[in-house]
C-alpha cells in the first residue's frame, strides 16, 4: 500500500515540476506587470521602475523562476503586487472558501447523483427513468453559467432567499455559530447551481453502470442464491457501479476548478476562481502563477486521492 | 413416481425481438428424478441454457409457459419471494463461465457464505465460516482459510470453477442444474469437476441436469440423456440406449463427427443451426440440414414419439435417415 | 535438413512494476523448446491452458518476439530480429468471428496477402480470389459478402484461403476448431486434412482437446509450464506414455462409450494417485520439466537423468 | 468476368456500412431525427442568411436605436450600441458554431492521430506520449486557457480554435490509444500481421475504420461540449470582441442586472439557442452511440 | 488621486417593459443634482450605517494611506483615518481641519501645528513625530508603495534620504510635540493646492517593523488604526469591514454607534439598495441610474467627477535617457488640422445623451468643471460639424483620390489610423465602434487596434511604450486636487502619452507654478490660456466630462458625495433617522 503511494507520489513529482515551469512561462508571457497599472500623474515614473528592480521584475525568467520555485519549496509564493500581501496569506484565506464551496458542491452533486442514477439506472427505461434522463440531458445543455446567473437573479434577487455575494455577513466573529450558519448561507446556492449542473454526468455515468452491472454474470449468481431484488441490489449491483466513482473523483475536482470560475465571478463569491479572474485582469502574475499552480496540484493531487481510494476498495488492484 | 424431483411439462420459453416473440425452448417436457444425471446436449444456441435459466427463474423478460413442477410445486409464476426461498437451497445451480459469475470485489467467503446466511439466517458467523471452510474442502481447494480472504481474481479458472460449485452444493440441493461446468477448463481440470459431481450425486442423492455439447462428459456422466436441437427435444433415452441405437438423424449426425478411433474422415452436418428469428417453425427443424430426405418423410407437426419404452425421438424422418457417404465433406456453399 | 527446427526456444514476457515501470520479473511462456517438424506431415502440439502453446506457434510466425533459441525453416533461420513474416509460413487463428475484419468483405480479406506480396491487376487478383474460394468451397458471388454473413465454419474457410492464398509450405493452426460446434468442428477438419494432401501442406496444430490432435496429427508434443515433456508420434503418445502428466492428460479423456465411464474412472483415479505418488520422480525440486531425453527413435521424454 | 461482377453486384447485400446503421438508428429515433433535421436547418440557415447579411452593418453602432426593444424592424430589439440582436443572433450562432465544428475537428484530428500513434508503438514511445496526455488532463483547463487568451495580442477565429484544442485534445487521444491498443491485440489485426500487413496499414486501414463509428460518436458529443465552452469563456470576457459576436457575447451581455432583468431580447434568445443546439447535439450524439453499441441498439 | 480610469465606463440604462420609452430618451443632468444630502425629521442617537463599497473585485486590504494603492482600499481607509489637513472647494489648504499650517514663502518653509486633542484610536495622541515618521517612511528606500512622488521629493534633504545618502530628512523638523516645520528646495502654488503629505503614522506602533515589511504587517491589514471618527472593528478580508464609532474623535464624538462597510458587486448594487442592504454606496453605476432614478427609498446626490475621458493623438516619442518627449513632426497625426477635423466629426454631446443619459456631457477644455475656477467655459472648441470636418480635410490635402470612399493622405498613399481603446467599462466597445464610425463617416479610415479593446495593462503598457501601431488612443485622467496639468502635459512628464510638446506650452505651464501664480487670478488667467492653447494644438481632444451619483437612503443624514471637500459636512456628522433602513415599495 505504502509502496503503492510512494510509486504513485513520483509519478506526481515531474508532472508538479512541468506544471510549475508551465504556469511561470505563462505569466512571464504575460503584457504587463502589477507597476503597469498603477498610472498616477503625481507618481515619478522613476519611483515605479526602482520598484520593478527591486521586486526583480527585470531579471531574466530563469532567475526569476529558480528564485520562484526556491521560495515556493518553503511556502513562500511571493508577494502579491496588488494586494501588498504574501500570496500565501492571500490564497489561505480564498483557499478556505473555496474548500468549503468545493465540499458542499461535492456533496451535493452525489446527494443528488447518486439516488437519481440508481433510479435511472434500476428502473431503466421507466417512466421515472425517463424524467430523470430527461433531467441529465437539460442539465447537459444548459451551460453552469446561464444556470447560475438565473438562479442568481430567481433566488437571489427576485426571491431573496440567499445573499447575493460575499462568502460571510460582516461584523460576525469567525467560530461562531451565526458566523457558520452566515457562511453556509454563502455557499449553498453557488453550490447547488454548480451542483445540479455538473451532477448530471455522475447521473448518468451512474446509470449506464448500473445498467452494465445488471446484465454481469454474477448478478445472476447471486439470483440464483435466492437473494431477495433488495439484496441483489445493495449488495451487489450498487456496490460494483459505485466503485468507478471513485476514480471519478479526481476528474471531479478538475472540472469543479472550472466551475467555480464561473460561479465564483457570477455570485461574487471570494474563492480562487474569483481571485484568478481578478489577478488576471489585474495582471497580478505572482498570484495567477501561484493559483494555477496550486489549483494543478490540487488537480494532481484529486487524481491520486481517487487512485488511492480506488486501490483500496477494489482488490483487483489492490497492492499486495 | 414417488422419486421425480422436477418434472417440465410443455415449456415453451420465448425472448423479445423487435416486438415479436421467438421461442428459443419450444414445448419441451421432461424429468428428473432423484439421484439421477440427466444430460442435455445440442449445438450451440439450441436453447440449453434457456431451459436452464426457466427453471431457474432467472430470466429476465422472457415469456415462459408450461409447468415447471418441483416436487409437485409449479415453479411457473411462483412468487419472487417464495422462488428465493428454493433458489440456492433446493434448488440451485453451476454456471458456465467461472470468469464472470462471480462478483469481483467480494472475498470467496462472502460470495459462499451469502448462500448460507440467505437460507439459514440463524447461523452464527463463526458456523458460517466453517461451513464455508468445509465446503472448499468438499470441493477440493487446498488451504481453504487462506483462500477465503482472498478475490475471484486471485484465483485460477479451476479453482473459481470449484468456488461456483461450493455455492451451489452449499445448501446441499435437491436439483442441481450445471450448465457447461467444464467447457472453460482444461481436461485434466474437467476430469476432477465431473468426479466431484458425480460424488456428490451419489451422497446426497442430487437430482442433477447436467449442460453439455460433449459427447464425452455424456457418456461419462449421464445417465439419462436429452439431445436438444432447435429448441426442441428431438431424442430422449437412457445414456447407453443413445449411444448404442441413437435413432434421431440428429444425434446420429452428431456422434458421427467426433474423432473417434479408425476414422479417416468425419462426418459433416450440412448447414448451420439457424437463429432464434430464422428457426423454422413448421414441420421438422432438422429437415434442412438433411435436404436430401424427401419431404414425406417427415411429420407434418413432429411429435415426441416413445419408440421404445423411455426412448423418445421426435419426427419418423429417423425411419428414411442413413448416411450419404456420397455427401460427406464440406463441400456445400451457402444454401 | 529438416523442413522445419526449432532449437532451445524461449519467449519471455517482461512482468513490469517498481518504481519506474522497470522490468522486474519475467513469464517465461516458452522456455527451451526443441522440435523438428517433416514436410508434409502434422505436428500436433498438446498442453493445458498457460502452457505456451500459442506462444510457440506465434514466435515461429514472428508475431511474438523470440528472446532466445533460433527456428530454423528449411534450413534459413527465422530468428532474432528478422522476424520478417515468411511468405511461406502463415497462420489460422482460433476464433474465426474475431479473427476477419468486420468491415471488410471477403474479396479484401482474401486478397489481403497478395497485395502485400504480389503486384496483381484487379482482374488477376479477382481470379485469383475466385480460384481461392472455389479451393475452399465457397461460392464465388461470395467475394462482395461481409463475414458477418457466414456461418463459423464458412468464415474459417474464409481464413484458411487467406492463410492458403501465398501457397505457404506451412500452416501454424492455433486451435482452429475450438471456437465451433461439434457438428462444424467435422467440417473444418475434414478440409484441412483435404487441402494438405492437394497443396503438400505442414501443419502445427495447437489445440488442446487431445481427440482431435490425435485424429489430426502424425507427431504430437505435449507441452507443460513452457516445455515440453513429451514427444513422439502418435501412436506412443497414446498407447504408451512415458511422462506422468501425458498419461494424466491422456486418462482425462472423456471416453465416448457410457459401457467404459467406470473403467474410465478407475484408471483416472489411478493415475491421479500415481501423479501424486511419484510427482517428484518427474519434476525437479523446483517443479520444472526435465530435459527431454529419447526413449526411442522417436519417442522423447522428459525424464530424469536416473531413469 | 464482366458477367461475374454483374451478377456479384447485383447482389449488393452489403454489410451496412457504420454511416448507414447510424443513419438507420438516427431515422427511428424520433427525437433524434427532429433534432438533426433541427441542426441540419439551423446549420443551412446560419451559414445562408449569413452570407447575405452585411456583418459590418449588424455591429454598427447606431445611438439612436440604443436599447430598442422587438419591432417590425429589429426583430429582437437592440443592444445597448443599438446593434440588432437577431442579425448579432445569427452571426453568432454562426461563429459559435464555427468554433465548435472547428475546435471538434481539429481535437479529432489531433486526437486520433496522437491516440494511434500512442496504441501502435506501444511500449516506451507509448509510456511517454501517455505521460504528457496525463499531465495536459490534470491541467486546470479553463483557468490556463483564459491565460494564453490574456497573453496572445490577437487572435481569429482559427488561432482561437487552435488555443482551445491545444488543452481540449487530450480525451480523444487517450480514448483512441486505448481502443487501438485493444484493438491491435485483436485476432484480425494479428492476423493480418501474420499475412504480411505492415502495422501502420492495419492501424490506418483496419483499425481507424473499426473505431470510426466510436470517433464520430465522440465527436458529437465533444461539438456539444465545445459549443458551450466557447460560449462561456466569451461570456467570462475572454472570447472575441463584439464586432465579432458569438452566442457566448449576447449571453455576456446578461450579466448586467439591468439587461438580465429588464432586456431579456438580448440573452434570452441567445440562451435557447445554445439550450435547443446543445441538446439536439447531444440527442443526436446519444442517438448514434446507440448504434454503435449493437447491445443499445434499439432494433 | 488614483487615476486608473477606464475609458469607456457603464452601460446607460435603458428602458424596461414599464417604463418604455420614456426612460430611454431620458436625459439628466448633473445640475439636476444636490451634492448634499438634506432630509426631514429627526435623527435618532447612534445606529448603524451599511456602506456599500461597489466594485467587481474584492477590496486589498491595504488599509493605510501610505501604502494603499486601489481606491476600494482608500474607501475602506477613509472611515477611520483622514488627513490633517483640509482644503476648501478648490483644494486649497485652510485651517480648519486637525493641523493647521503656517506658510513662509520667502524661506520656502511650512509649520504645522496638530491640535491637541487629536489622538489615535488607541488613545495616544497624534504627535509631530508620527506625521515626520509617514514622510520617513515613504521616503526610506525599503518602500514598497507607491506615494514617493514630487510631493517629496521638492523637500529639502529628501533626496538624500531616499537614496540611502542621509539618515534623516534634513528638510522635516519638529520642533515639538505637536509641532513640524518642513522646508522645501522649490515652492510653487502646486504645493498650497493639495502638494502636501497629510496623513500621519503612529510611530508607537509602527517603529519596530522594518519598512519593507509594513505594508504586509497585521498592522496595516488586520488591525489598523488612524485618527479618524471609527475605529475598525472586524474585518472579512476582501469582503467586509465593521467599524465603531471612536468617541475620542477630535471633532466630536460621531452620530453614529458604527459602520459596516462590504463589498458589492455592481450588478447586485440595486438590489442590495432597494431592500435596504445598504445605505449608500461609494459609486453608482450610472448606467443603471435611469431604470432607477425614482427608487422610492433613496435620495441620488451627485456631482461632477474630477476626470475627463479624452482622445489621444500620438505625435512623438519618449527619450527616457533624457527624460523627456520628442516630438516627430513626420509624426502620422502630425497635421493639426487632421487632429481638428477628428474632433468635428464626433458628436460627444449625442454620446453624452445617448450613451450615458446626459450624466456624462460634451466636454471643451483639458481643466474639468470640477475646478469651478479654473475651468473656462468660455473656450470654443470644436463640436460636432461633419462638414466642417470634411472641409478642413479638403483643405489639408486628405483626398480621396482613388474614390472608394476613404481619404488617402497627403501623398496619395493609403491612410490608415490605428486606434487603440481600452476594455473595461460596459460600453467601451460600441463607443469605439461608433468613433470609428464617425470618422468613417467623414471618409477617414480608423481601425481598431487587433480589432479588439485592449485589456486595461495591455494598454497603458503599450501606449507608454509609444508602440508604432498607436496612432490615437482614447484614455481618461483623473485630475488631482492640483490644477497644474504639467504631471500629464508636460515636457518632461513621462505620463505625457501624445509626446507633444512646444515652446508655448512649456512656458505656460512653468508660469502656472511661477512665483507670481500665487496670484490666484493670475494663475486662472495663465491655465485659461493653457486650455485656450490646447484646443488650439489639440495634442488630444477631451470627448466627455463626467458625473458620479450616489444614492443614499432616505433615513441617512448628513451626506455630502464622498464629503466633498470645503462643503462643511464631515463623516462624524452623519446620522440616520431610524434603526432600519428604509426599504423600496
Ligand atoms: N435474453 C435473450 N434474448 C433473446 N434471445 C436469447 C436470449 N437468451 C438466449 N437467446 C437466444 O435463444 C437461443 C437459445 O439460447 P441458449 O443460450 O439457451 O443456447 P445454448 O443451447 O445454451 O447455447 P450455448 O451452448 O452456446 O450455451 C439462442 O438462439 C439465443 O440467441
Ligand atoms: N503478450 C503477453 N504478455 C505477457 N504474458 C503473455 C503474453 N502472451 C502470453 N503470455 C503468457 O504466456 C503464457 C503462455 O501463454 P499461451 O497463450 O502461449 O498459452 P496457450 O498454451 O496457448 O494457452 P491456451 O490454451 O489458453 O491458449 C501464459 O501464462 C500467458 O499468460
Ligand atoms: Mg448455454
Ligand atoms: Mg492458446
Amino acid at each position: 500500500m505504502w509502496k503503492f503511494i510512494v510509486r504513485r507520489l513520483f509519478i506526481t513529482m515531474p508532472q508538479v515540476l512541468l506544471l510549475s515551469v508551465l504556469v511561470f512561462l505563462m505569466a512571464q508571457m504575460m503584457p504587463g506587470d502589477a507597476l503597469s497599472g498603477q498610472i498616477d500623474p503625481n507618481i515619478d515614473p522613476a519611483a515605479i521602475e526602482a520598484q520593478r528592480e527591486k521586486l526583480g521584475l527585470n531579471d531574466p525568467w530563469y532567475v526569476q523562476y529558480v528564485d520562484w520555485v526556491g521560495s515556493a519549496l518553503h511556502g513562500d509564493l511571493g508577494q502579491s503586487f496588488r494586494h501588498k500581501m504574501p500570496v500565501t496569506d492571500l490564497i489561505g484565506q480564498r483557499l478556505a472558501n473555496s474548500f468549503w464551496l468545493a465540499v458542499a458542491t461535492l456533496i451535493l452533486t452525489y446527494l443528488i447523483a447518486i439516488p437519481l442514477g440508481i433510479i435511472s439506472g434500476r428502473y431503466n427505461d421507466t417512466l421515472r427513468d425517463q424524467l430523470i434522463t430527461g433531467y441529465t440531458y437539460i442539465g447537459f445543455a444548459t451551460p453552469l453559467f446561464i444556470f447560475a446567473l438565473v438562479s442568481l437573479w430567481v433566488f437571489g434577487f427576485k426571491l431573496e432567499w440567499f445573499p447575493t455575494g460575499g462568502s460571510v455577513a460582516p461584523g460576525l466573529e469567525p467560530g461562531t455559530f451565526p458566523y457558520i450558519v452566515s457562511k453556509l448561507q454563502h455557499l449553498l446556492l453557488p453550490a447547488l447551481s454548480m451542483a445540479l449542473i455538473t451532477t448530471v454526468n455522475t447521473v448518468q455515468y451512474l446509470r449506464s453502470e448500473i445498467i452494465d452491472t445488471k446484465q454481469k454474470d454474477f448478478i445472476i449468481t447471486a439470483r440464483a442464491k435466492g437473494a431477495p431484488e433488495s439484496r441483489v441490489y445493495h449488495r451487489h449491483i450498487l456496490r460494483n457501479s459505485l466503485l468507478p466513482l471513485a476514480a471519478f473523483l479526481g476528474f471531479e475536482i478538475t472540472g469543479l476548478i472550472g466551475g467555480t470560475i464561473f460561479v465564483e465571478t457570477i455570485y461574487s463569491y471570494p474563492g480562487m476562481g474569483l481571485l484568478f479572474m481578478d489577478s488576471i485582469t489585474l495582471r497580478d502574475y505572482s498570484v495567477v502563477t501561484s493559483v494555477v499552480l496550486l489549483l494543478g496540484v490540487v488537480s494532481i493531487l484529486g487524481v491520486l486521492l481517487s487512485d488511492i481510494i480506488l486501490s483500496m476498495v477494489d482488490p483487483r488492484i489492490r497492492i499486495k | 413416481m414417488a422419486d421425480t424431483l422436477l418434472e417440465v411439462k410443455h415449456l415453451n420459453t420465448s425472448f423479445r425481438i423487435n416486438d415479436n416473440y421467438y421461442a428459443a425452448v419450444d414445448d419441451v417436457s421432461l424429468t428428473v428424478n432423484k439421484n439421477e444425471v440427466l444430460a442435455i446436449v445440442g449445438e450451440s444456441g439450441s436453447g440449453k441454457s434457456a431451459l436452464a435459466f426457466s427453471i431457474m427463474g432467472l430470466h429476465n423478460r422472457a415469456k415462459i409457459e408450461g409447468g415447471i413442477f418441483f416436487k409437485q410445486q409449479d415453479l411457473v409464476g411462483l412468487p419472487k419471494s417464495k422462488l428465493n426461498k428454493l433458489r440456492g437451497d433446493e434448488l440451485s445451480m453451476i454456471f458456465q463461465d467461472p470468469l464472470t459469475a462471480l462478483n469481483p470485489l467480494m472475498n470467496i467467503e462472502d460470495q459462499i457464505g451469502e448462500t448460507i446466511l440467505l437460507h439459514h439466517k440463524k447461523l452464527s458467523r463463526k458456523k458460517r465460516k466453517e461451513r464455508v471452510i468445509d465446503l472448499l474442502n468438499q470441493v477440493g481447494i487446498p488451504r481453504p482459510e487462506q483462500i477465503c480472504e482472498q478475490f475471484p481474481h486471485q484465483l485460477s479458472g479451476g479453482m473459481r470453477q470449484r468456488v461456483i460449485i461450493a455455492i451451489a452444493i452449499a445448501n446441499n440441493p435437491e436439483l442441481l442444474i450445471a450448465d457447461e461446468p467444464t467447457t472453460a477448463l482444461d481436461v485434466t481440470i474437467q476430469a476432477q469437476i465431473l468426479d466431484l459431481i458425480q460424488d456428490l450425486k451419489e451422497s446426497m442423492h442430487t437430482g442433477i441436469i447436467l449442460i453439455t455439447h460433449d459427447l464425452g462428459v455424456v457418456a461419462e456422466m449421464a445417465d439419462r440423456v436429452a439431445v436438444m436441437y432447435a429448441g426442441q427435444i428431438v431424442e430422449l433415452a437412457d445414456v447407453h440406449t443413445l449411444f448404442e441405437k441413437p435413432l434421431h438423424p440428429y444425434t446420429r449426425s452428431l456422434l458421427h463427427s467426433v474423432p473417434n478411433e479408425g476414422q479417416d474422415k468425419l462426418h459433416v452436418i450440412q448447414g448451420i443451426v439457424p437463429s432464434l428469428q430464422h428457426l423454422p417453425r413448421q414441420g421438422c427443424r432438422f429437415a434442412e440440414r438433411i435436404p436430401w430426405l424427401d419431404g414425406s418423410a417427415h411429420e407434418e407437426n413432429p411429435e415426441l414419439h416413445e419408440v421404445k419404452p423411455d426412448h423418445f425421438v421426435r419426427c419418423t424422418c429417423y425411419r428414411h435417415f442413413h448416411f450419404p457417404a456420397e455427401r460427406e465433406g464440406w463441400t456445400h456453399g451457402i444454401s | 535438413m529438416a523442413f522445419l527446427e526449432v532449437k532451445n526456444l524461449k519467449v519471455h514476457f517482461p512482468v513490469r512494476g517498481g518504481l519506474f515501470n522497470r522490468k522486474i520479473d519475467a513469464v517465461k511462456a516458452v522456455d527451451g523448446v526443441s522440435f523438428t517438424i517433416e514436410q508434409g506431415k502434422t505436428y500436433g502440439l498438446v498442453g493445458e491452458s498457460g502452457s505456451g502453446k500459442t506462444t510457440t506457434g506465434r514466435a515461429i510466425i514472428g508475431l511474438n518476439k523470440i528472446t532466445a533459441g533460433q527456428v530454423i525453416f528449411e534450413g534459413q533461420g527465422l530468428t532474432g530480429k528478422s522476424s520478417r513474416v515468411q511468405k511461406d509460413v502463415q497462420m489460422i487463428f482460433q476464433d474465426p468471428y474475431s479473427s476477419l475484419n468486420p468491415r471488410k468483405r471477403v474479396l479484401d480479406l482474401i486478397a489481403e496477402p497478395l497485395r502485400n506480396y504480389e503486384k496483381l491487376t484487379k482482374q488477376d487478383e479477382l481470379e485469383q480470389v475466385i480460384q481461392l474460394l472455389k479451393k475452399v468451397g465457397l461460392s464465388q458471388d461470395s467475394i462482395w459478402k461481409y463475414p458477418h454473413e457466414f456461418s463459423g465454419g464458412q468464415r474459417q474457410r474464409i481464413g484458411i484461403a487467406r492463410a492458403i492464398a501465398l501457397k505457404p509450405k506451412l500452416i501454424i493452426a492455433d486451435e482452429p476448431v475450438s471456437a465451433l460446434d461439434v457438428s462444424v468442428q467435422a467440417q473444418v477438419l475434414n478440409f484441412m486434412q483435404e487441402i494438405q494432401e492437394e497443396l503438400n501442406l505442414t501443419y502445427l496444430f495447437i489445440s488442446h482437446d487431445l481427440g482431435i490432435v490425435k485424429h489430426m496429427s502424425d507427431r504430437i508434443g505435449i507441452m507443460y509450464k513452457g516445455r515440453f515433456v513429451e514427444e513422439g508420434t502418435t501412436g506412443e503418445i497414446f498407447n504408451s506414455p512415458q511422462h506422468i502428466y501425458t498419461k494424466r492428460l491422456v486418462a482425462a479423456i472423456p471416453d465416448i462409450d457410457p459401457k467404459k465411464r467406470s473403467l474410465q474412472k478407475h484408471l483416472r483415479q489411478e493415475v491421479q494417485s500415481e501423479y501424486k505418488r511419484s510427482y517428484h520422480d518427474y519434476f525437479d525440486e523446483q517443479g520444472h520439466v526435465y530435459d527431454l531425453r529419447n526413449i526411442s527413435d522417436s519417442h522423447l521424454a522428459a525424464l530424469p537423468e536416473k531413469g | 468476368m464482366a458477367e461475374l461482377q454483374a451478377g456479384a453486384t447485383g447482389r449488393q447485400e452489403k454489410s451496412p456500412s457504420a454511416l448507414k446503421i447510424m443513419w438507420r438508428e438516427l431515422a427511428r429515433d424520433k427525437v433524434a431525427l427532429i433534432s438533426f433535421i433541427f441542426l441540419l436547418m439551423v446549420t443551412v440557415f446560419v451559414y445562408g442568411i449569413s452570407l447575405f447579411l452585411n456583418q459590418d452593418e449588424i455591429v454598427a453602432v447606431d445611438l439612436f436605436e440604443i436599447h430598442q426593444p422587438p419591432t417590425g424592424e429589429f426583430w429582437l430589439g437592440t443592444d445597448y450600441g443599438g446593434r440588432d440582436v437577431f442579425g448579432q443572433l445569427i452571426i453568432g450562432t454562426r461563429n459559435s458554431l464555427s468554433i465548435g465544428i472547428l475546435v471538434t475537428l481539429m481535437t479529432g484530428i489531433i486526437g486520433v492521430l496522437y491516440g494511434l500513434i500512442s496504441g501502435y508503438f506501444g511500449g516506451t514511445v507509448d509510456n511517454i506520449m501517455m505521460r504528457i496526455v496525463d499531465f495536459f488532463l490534470i491541467l486546470p483547463f479553463l483557468m490556463i486557457v483564459i491565460v494564453f487568451l490574456a497573453i496572445v495580442p490577437k487572435y481569429d477565429i482559427f488561432s482561437f480554435s487552435l488555443i482551445m484544442t491545444s488543452f481540449l485534445w487530450m480525451g480523444i487521444a487517450r480514448l483512441i490509444r486505448s481502443k487501438a491498443l485493444q484493438e491491435r491485440e485483436l485476432d484480425y489485426a494479428q492476423a493480418s500481421k501474420s499475412l504480411g500487413t505492415p502495422e501502420w496499414k492495419i492501424m490506418f486501414s483496419q483499425v481507424l475504420p473499426n473505431l470510426s463509428s466510436l470517433i464520430i460518436v465522440t465527436m458529437t458529443l465533444n461539438l456539444a461540449a465545445n459549443i458551450g465552452l466557447e460560449s462561456g469563456l466569451s461570456f467570462l470576457g475572454f472570447g472575441f470582441p463584439e464586432s465579432t459576436p458569438s452566442l457566448g457575447t449576447l449571453l455576456g451581455y446578461a450579466r448586467n442586472p439591468q439587461t438580465l432583468e429588464f432586456r431579456w431580447w438580448i440573452w434570452v434568445p441567445a440562451a435557447v439557442l445554445i439550450f435547443v443546439l446543445m441538446l439536439s447535439v447531444r440527442n443526436v450524439g446519444e442517438a448514434l452511440k446507440r448504434a454503435s453499441d449493437s447491445r443499445q441498439r434499439r432494433g | 488621486a488614483c487615476s486608473d480610469e477606464d475609458a469607456g465606463a457603464e452601460v446607460e440604462g435603458k428602458d424596461d417593459a414599464e417604463k418604455g420609452e420614456s426612460a430611454q430618451d431620458e436625459v439628466f443632468s448633473i445640475d439636476d443634482f444636490e451634492q448634499i444630502k438634506t432630509n426631514q425629521g429627526e435623527a435618532i442617537e447612534g445606529g448603524t450605517l451599511n456602506f456599500g463599497l461597489v466594485s467587481d473585485t474584492a477590496f486589498e486590504g491595504t488599509l493605510n494611506f501610505n501604502f494603499y494603492s486601489g481606491n476600494p482600499d482608500a474607501q475602506v481607509i477613509s472611515w477611520f483615518d483622514e488627513s490633517l489637513l483640509d482644503v476648501d472647494e478648490n483644494y486649497a489648504y485652510t485651517n480648519d481641519g486637525a493641523a493647521t499650517l503656517d506658510v513662509d514663502r520667502e524661506a520656502k518653509t511650512i509649520t504645522f501645528k496638530i491640535r491637541d486633542n487629536v489622538n489615535w484610536h488607541d488613545g495616544e495622541p497624534v504627535t509631530a513625530e508620527d506625521w515626520q515618521f509617514a514622510y520617513e517612511v515613504i521616503g526610506h528606500p525599503d518602500y514598497d508603495g507607491i506615494r514617493y512622488g514630487s510631493d517629496f521629493t521638492i523637500i529639502k534633504g529628501m533626496e538624500a534620504y531616499h537614496n540611502g545618502k542621509a539618515d534623516t530628512i534634513s528638510g522635516i523638523e519638529v520642533i515639538d510635540e505637536k509641532t513640524m516645520k518642513i522646508t522645501y528646495d522649490t515652492f510653487t502654488p502646486s504645493l498650497l493646492s493639495s502638494g502636501i503629505w497629510s496623513y500621519a503614522m503612529p510611530k508607537h506602533i509602527f517603529k519596530d517593523i522594518p519598512v519593507a515589511d509594513m505594508s504586509s504587517s497585521p498592522e496595516v491589514r488586520e488591525h489598523p488604526i488612524g485618527m479618524g471618527p471609527f475605529k475598525v472593528d472586524s474585518i472579512v478580508p476582501g469582503e467586509s469591514v465593521t467599524f465603531v464609532k471612536n468617541e475620542d474623535y477630535w471633532r466630536g464624538e460621531p452620530n453614529l454607534d458604527g459602520v459596516t462597510l462590504k463589498v458589492i458587486n455592481p450588478n447586485v448594487v440595486v438590489q442590495a439598495l432597494e431592500n435596504g442592504e445598504v445605505d449608500l454606496v461609494d459609486s453608482f453605476p450610472t448606467d443603471q441610474y435611469p431604470e432607477n432614478a425614482d427608487m422610492s427609498n433613496v435620495e441620488f446626490v451627485g456631482d461632477v467627477d474630477l476626470a475627463y475621458t479624452y482622445i489621444g493623438f500620438k505625435l512623438g516619442k519618449w527619450d527616457a535617457d533624457a527624460g523627456e518627449v520628442v516630438p516627430d513632426p513626420d509624426a502620422k497625426m502630425a497635421d493639426v488640422d487632421l487632429r481638428r477635423a477628428m474632433w468635428h466629426a464626433v458628436d460627444n454631446d449625442a454620446v453624452g445623451k445617448k450613451f450615458y443619459n446626459g450624466l456624462r456631457w460634451n466636454a471643451s477644455t483639458l481643466i474639468p468643471p470640477s475646478h469651478p475656477d479654473y475651468h473656462d467655459d468660455s473656450i470654443e472648441a470644436p463640436t460636432y460639424d461633419p462638414d466642417k470636418a470634411n472641409q478642413l480635410l479638403d483643405d489639408a490635402g486628405y483626398e480621396d483620390v482613388n474614390g472608394d470612399g476613404i481619404r488617402e493622405d497627403k501623398d496619395g498613399n493609403e491612410l490608415v489610423i490605428n486606434f487603440a481603446s481600452m476594455s473595461g467599462g460596459d460600453t467601451a466597445e460600441p463607443l469605439a465602434q461608433y468613433y470609428i464610425q464617425a470618422w468613417e463617416a467623414v471618409g477617414l479610415k480608423v481601425e481598431l487596434l487587433d480589432g479588439r479593446l485592449q485589456e486595461f495593462n495591455t494598454f497603458y503598457d503599450r501606449v507608454e511604450a509609444d508602440d508604432p501601431e498607436i496612432d490615437i488612443y482614447q484614455g481618461a485622467w483623473s485630475v488631482g486636487y492640483d490644477v497644474n496639468p504639467a504631471g500629464l502635459y508636460g515636457r518632461d512628464a513621462a505620463f505625457n502619452y501624445t509626446r507633444y510638446a512646444s515652446e508655448e506650452n512649456d512656458a505656460l505651464l512653468q508660469e502656472g507654478v511661477s512665483e507670481k501664480a500665487f496670484d490666484e487670478a493670475y494663475r486662472q488667467d495663465v491655465y485659461s490660456k493653457w486650455q485656450e492653447l490646447m484646443v488650439e494644438e489639440i495634442p488630444v481632444f477631451p470627448t466627455v466630462y463626467r458625473a458620479v451619483i450616489i444614492p443614499v437612503n432616505n433615513r441617512v443624514q448628513n451626506y455630502a458625495v464622498d464629503f466633498k471637500e470645503g462643503v462643511g459636512i464631515y463623516r462624524y456628522q452623519l446620522a440616520v433617522t431610524q434603526e432600519e433602513a428604509v426599504t423600496a415599495e
